[in-house]
């Protein structure tokens, strides 16, 4: 460095870093279609989805207003969804992420699974045991709401979780 | 707990309102350290030069807007300088330093090329004019944390410093 | 393409995990720097600049623009790509267009992601809209834990191959002077005492975050032949969006549904007539956000029969010194600023077909070359690369 | 260039302060129906999408997630661009040209609602320089404002008639959010926001989207009742910090413009362009960005907003539609300008049509005072 330059270079720089930790608020809308969804949770306990006139398959997550693979208008065709069905898929988070929504890590002690309704349908939700020696794929398990009615109104939320079932 | 979702009325919409809440950390890079450092520790304002173009940037920059020339012939500029536009904030936002209202102005501090964004303060809102000499106040050392807000602000210049501080050096 | 277009220079930084010496600009205007000393060209010469990057990720609105003067952009044309994984093929792909449409003849693509600003496994979570996901969020790793599962089930593949993944990727990782992870890892021992971070997902089977950029420039077949000695030419490309399957996001454990990668390979294949990759193409870099999901992948886009993926890891097939060589870089396991990694994986491929991988050239001579991305919910780009047309 | 894009149909919803009602998806797909109406073509027929959102806005990484469904994505060839939709229609047009894809749905949409502006928009600025002073896209463009009425004497009074004109003009275009009987005095009385920039010198929050086909001159003669061609188009960035940039000069629209109107011959574009359609978030840019397009010198922008020539019945009508002031989304705003010019010259504009339209300028801009500028001449012959 030159003569008179204004600072010396430290042998190790210090590097200045700049934090900003601002929630933003949205406002998202369920939209019509996740609007009857969330209705039908709230309001009766039942859990709905729409159907594809054309390939008459049933859309889940979540009700849209085309068929993404027929590429059609969905109409407005509704079908209620069966209540119990078998763990097709689940795994466990051994390791807590940070949750964009929430504004921290978070662990949910609540595996995620992929649950096979008995009509053959597909939804993603999460079960209630939490001991992962007791999961198994095949296991009967049953939808559990939430009772209170002024808590419901949050969609798939509204089921708590899938509880393991004898049968 | 507030309620996190709201039925419209007279139909089956809710509306979710929540948050998107990831913090971000920005890292100021080699120049920009040694920009707000120096604000920091000596209360100077530096600026980086363009051999190329003979312009100097202020606050300094790493790379020419004109000839994408790397800059490293570092200027410290007079804290005094040239308002050359400005406008008053009446509308409250959580990121502002600041309670509202808040002037906002770009200053041309003697020996740099380019404007300083920056605030205005010690100054009826009505008395801002383009064209009027300005000079930063620095926050006190204790408060300063290597940040452009350790510049408080640029108030009026009661007394014009005839002395231009123009010192060069070599990165 | 209506002109054709050629690859004239690439550029990328080291990946890292942290950059503190340099501002987002600042980073991505030396993979700019390295791509125009490697074409040889001067910032004048750049017509126009394609942006590829993920804003969410460092939580910044228009990112683009904060960089025009670093990136030498000030006064020029250019658009912003913000697609997911896939973000950087698209973004080449536009390059492309702009230039086979005889709008400019030189453009510039540049990507990158500077992942020290946030959290990408929270960037990728906040895909996932509160008012039918909440309470279901565990980023990217819980459902590359899922595909891994339905893998495992399906192939009869073993940890171990998972292992041996990261073993191939982690060697060349190490002779790769850009990659972030470079373990140098000697046994698969080593890789299975890695922790879970999502059964059956470890640590070492995942991609990192990285701080990167990653810059190509791209030319018309006229200029490309005065420019560099020499350009590697885009043969084609395909990019295809999918919906999520209706039983996972990147597998689909019920085995019966189509991949986007499957529909690529039938357009891209066919209209290049390639009807046996490992014999019509030398050499793959493909977008492998997991040790699992490569061996899928392998699969998927036909370099095996189904289920056999994890027989050519065992073979060693795919490494280095194989047969048929994918990710010699080190892939995405190894270092992954996702709006610069399909970039990398093209200029990566564009660099073993010129011959100029240095310490991890291929063995083998490269004259074809495939590129991947993977992005949103399994969606697919594949680049086809050529020494010459 | 030997063959030409054309603009096979365009579509837009009724922008509106707050369409909670709908997500996304939702709202794009109300566009989306009338253009397949229009033309008969269904999403199957489309073989590529241009889609056109910005994560921060839609609360959401990979923003476009929210709609491939019904963009008809699924196993689609589809491009996702921020910026304006005016970039979008660009890099459908370089789509088209490039010979590898024929028919391409461009959409664009916004729902400003449902995120918090001025948040949002500080996220805009250079981190460590510029975003802690608490800026947003208003306060930045008050320094453009205050800096560009200075050096060349534009006055308020110049601005807000630019204000009374565009709402006078949204009566009559049937999409317009928010067309209102105002007077100067008006504007000039409202709350200020930012001096000098008072509430009605700025747009209101606005929802909505635009959707449009554009195809290769063979399909669209097929398609279009009336196609419309993409003769020039050009964008051009300046640089990011304020204090870089001389606010009261658009530079980047200058050159933007320059390179439009080489592609298209135009070399004198208040006599050969017939109605001009241009993105003005704040009522001051109006007369600026006329200097920028060449409409008239340097600092003549006020001269021009107060003469006639730029009314409807002028030498060069401006904004037949009212413009992006009564209420336009930020991101559709200069997609919606494409939209309204192909209405004029297919002759499908209504009551606020331009007798005989044949030229049309179509304009958008992205960022902070104008960072990034895009214009587009359209025609029909």
């Amino acid at each position: 460095m030159a003569e008179g330059s204004p600072t010396k270079q430290p042998e190790r720089p210090e590097y200045i870093r700049i934090k900003f930790d601002l929630p933003r608020p949205y406002n998202w809308s369920t939209g019509r279609y996740l609007g009857k969804l969330y209705a039908e949770a709230k309001e009766n306990k039942k859990l709905v989805a729409n159907r594809c006139p054309k390939c008459k398959e049933i859309k889940v997550h979540a009700p849209t207003p085309v068929c993404p693979k027929c590429k059609v208008d969905m109409g407005w065709d509704w079908v209620e969804l069966p209540q119990t069905g078998t763990v097709f898929q689940y795994t466990y988070q051994v390791y807590p992420l940070f949750d964009p929504h929430l504004g921290r890590t978070f662990a949910d002690p609540h595996p995620p699974a992929i649950i096979l309704l008995d009509n053959g349908v597909f939804l993603r939700h999460r079960l209630e045991e939490t001991d992962t020696k007791k999961l198994r794929e095949g296991m009967r398990v049953q939808a559990v709401w939430e009772e209170d009615y002024e808590k419901r109104g949050q969609g798939f939320q509204d089921i708590l979780y899938f509880r393991t079932i004898e049968e | 707990m507030a309620k996190v979702t709201e039925k419209l009325e007279g139909m089956d919409v809710w509306v979710y309102h929540g948050k998107i809440h990831i913090p971000n950390t920005y890292s100021a890079g080699a120049v920009g350290s040694r920009f707000l450092i120096e604000l920091r520790d000596n209360e100077r304002i530096m600026g980086t030069r363009c051999p190329t173009c003979n312009l100097v940037y202020v606050p300094a920059r790493s790379v020419c807007k004109d000839c994408f020339g790397q800059l490293s012939e570092w200027v410290e500029v007079s804290q005094q300088g040239t308002l050359l536009t400005y406008a008053i904030a009446y509308q409250p936002n959580p990121v502002q330093p600041s309670p509202v209202p808040i002037a906002y102005g770009i200053v041309q501090l003697d020996g740099a090329d380019t404007g300083f964004v920056h605030m205005l303060g010690e100054v009826d809102p009505k008395r801002l004019k383009a064209g009027m000499k300005v000079e930063a106040v620095f926050k006190v050392k204790e408060e300063r944390q290597a940040s452009i807000l350790d510049i408080k602000y640029f108030k009026p210049v009661r007394k014009v410093t005839k002395k231009r501080v123009v010192v060069k050096g070599h990165h | 393409m209506a002109g054709r277009v050629a690859i004239v220079g690439v550029g990328q930084t080291h990946h890292t995990t942290r950059r503190n010496d340099v501002n987002m600009a600042e980073m991505v205007g030396e993979a700019v720097r390295a791509a125009l000393a490697d074409a040889q060209l001067s910032i004048k010469d750049i017509e126009a600049f394609i942006f590829s990057n993920m804003e969410a990720f460092e939580g910044v609105l228009l990112p683009d623009h904060g960089m025009v003067a670093e990136v030498g952009a000030t006064g020029k044309p250019g658009f912003k790509v913000t697609g997911g994984g896939t973000t950087g093929s698209e973004a080449v792909g536009e390059g492309c267009h702009m230039i086979s449409a005889g709008l400019y003849d030189i453009t510039m693509v540049v990507s990158w992601q500077k992942h020290d600003c946030g959290d990408a496994t929270a960037g990728i979570s906040a895909a996932a809209v509160p008012t039918f996901a909440k309470g279901m969020v565990t980023g990217a790793v819980s459902e590359f834990a899922k595909q891994a599962l339905s893998y495992m089930k399906e192939s009869g593949a073993k940890e171990e191959h998972a292992a041996m993944v990261r073993l191939k990727a982690d060697r060349g990782a190490c002779r790769n002077p850009y990659s972030h992870l470079k373990l140098g890892l000697g046994s698969i021992d080593e890789v299975l005492q890695s922790p879970y971070l999502v059964w059956p997902i470890r640590l070492y089977d995942f991609c990192p975050q990285s701080c990167g950029a990653c810059v190509i420039i791209l030319a018309s077949e006229k200029s490309a032949k005065k420019i560099h000695k020499k350009p590697v030419w885009v043969a084609d490309f395909v990019v295809v969006h999918q919906e999520p399957f209706r039983a996972g996001s990147f597998g689909d454990p019920t085995g019966t549904e189509t991949y986007s990668q499957h529909v690529a390979c039938e357009r891209l294949y066919k209209r290049n007539g390639i009807t046996n990759v490992r014999k019509q193409v030398d050499l793959a870099e493909i977008y492998e956000p997991s040790t699992w999901e490569e061996m899928s992948l392998y699969e998927h886009f036909y370099f095996c029969e189904k289920n056999e993926g994890w027989k050519l890891i065992e073979k060693g097939v795919t490494d280095i010194e194989g047969d048929f060589p994918v990710n010699c870089s080190g892939g995405v396991i190894a270092s992954n600023p996702i709006g610069a990694t399909p970039v990398i994986r093209i200029a990566e491929a564009a660099l073993q077909i010129r011959g100029d991988a240095g310490e991890h050239q291929a063995t083998r001579d490269i004259k074809t070359a495939i590129a991947t991305a993977l992005g949103g919910p399994n969606w697919t780009a594949m680049f086809l690369l050529k020494r010459s047309l | 260039m030997a063959q030409r894009a054309g603009i096979v149909a365009v579509a837009q919803t009724k922008y509106h302060p707050n369409r909670a009602d709908v997500n996304e998806a939702e709202l794009a797909y109300e566009a989306i129906k009338q253009v397949l109406e229009e033309t008969g073509l269904t999403l199957s027929d489309i073989d590529s999408v241009v889609t056109c959102c910005q994560d921060a806005w839609d609360g959401r990484t990979i923003a476009s997630l929210n709609l491939q469904h019904v963009v008809g994505a699924h196993f689609g060839h589809e491009f996702t661009v921020a910026e304006d939709g005016i970039n979008a229609a660009y890099v459908a047009m370089s789509q088209v040209l490039s010979g590898d894809h024929e028919t391409v749905l461009v959409e664009s949409h916004m729902k400003e609602s449902q995120g918090e502006k001025s948040l949002i928009e500080n996220a805009g600025f250079d981190a460590i320089l510029m975003r802690q002073l608490g800026l947003d896209f208003t306060s930045a463009a008050a320094l453009q404002a205050r800096r560009y009425m200075d050096k060349y004497g534009i006055t308020p009074e110049q601005c807000a008639k630019a204000v009374v004109r565009n709402h006078g003009n949204a009566k009559n275009n049937p999409f317009a959010q928010g067309p209102m009987d105002i007077t100067v005095d008006d504007v000039l009385r409202s709350e200020m926001l930012v001096s000098p920039i008072r509430l009605l010198d700025t747009k209101p929050i606005s929802d909505g989207a635009c959707v449009m086909i554009v195809a290769t001159e063979e399909k669209a003669k097929k398609l279009a009742r009336k196609p419309v061609w993409m003769m020039g188009v050009s964008n051009c960035y300046e640089t990011h910090y304020l204090g870089d940039r001389e606010l009261a000069d658009c530079d980047a629209l200058v050159k933007a413009a320059r390179k439009a109107y080489s592609m298209a011959d135009i070399n004198d574009p208040l006599r050969q362009i017939d109605v001009a359609e241009i993105s003005t978030e704040y009522s001051y840019q109006e007369p600026l960005w006329m200097e920028g397009l060449g409409f008239c010198g340097r600092g003549e922008g006020g001269k021009l907003a107060d003469s006639k020539s730029i009314e409807m019945g002028g030498q060069l009508p401006v904004n037949p539609s009212g413009g992006v002031l009564p209420g336009n989304p930020n991101g559709v705003a200069g997609m919606a300008r494409v939209a309204e010019a192909v209405l004029q010259l297919r002759g499908e504009a209504g009551a606020r049509q331009v007798k005989g339209a044949k030229v049309a300028l179509a304009h958008g801009y992205t960022g902070i005072c104008g960072q990034l500028q895009a214009v587009m001449i359209l025609a029909n012959v």
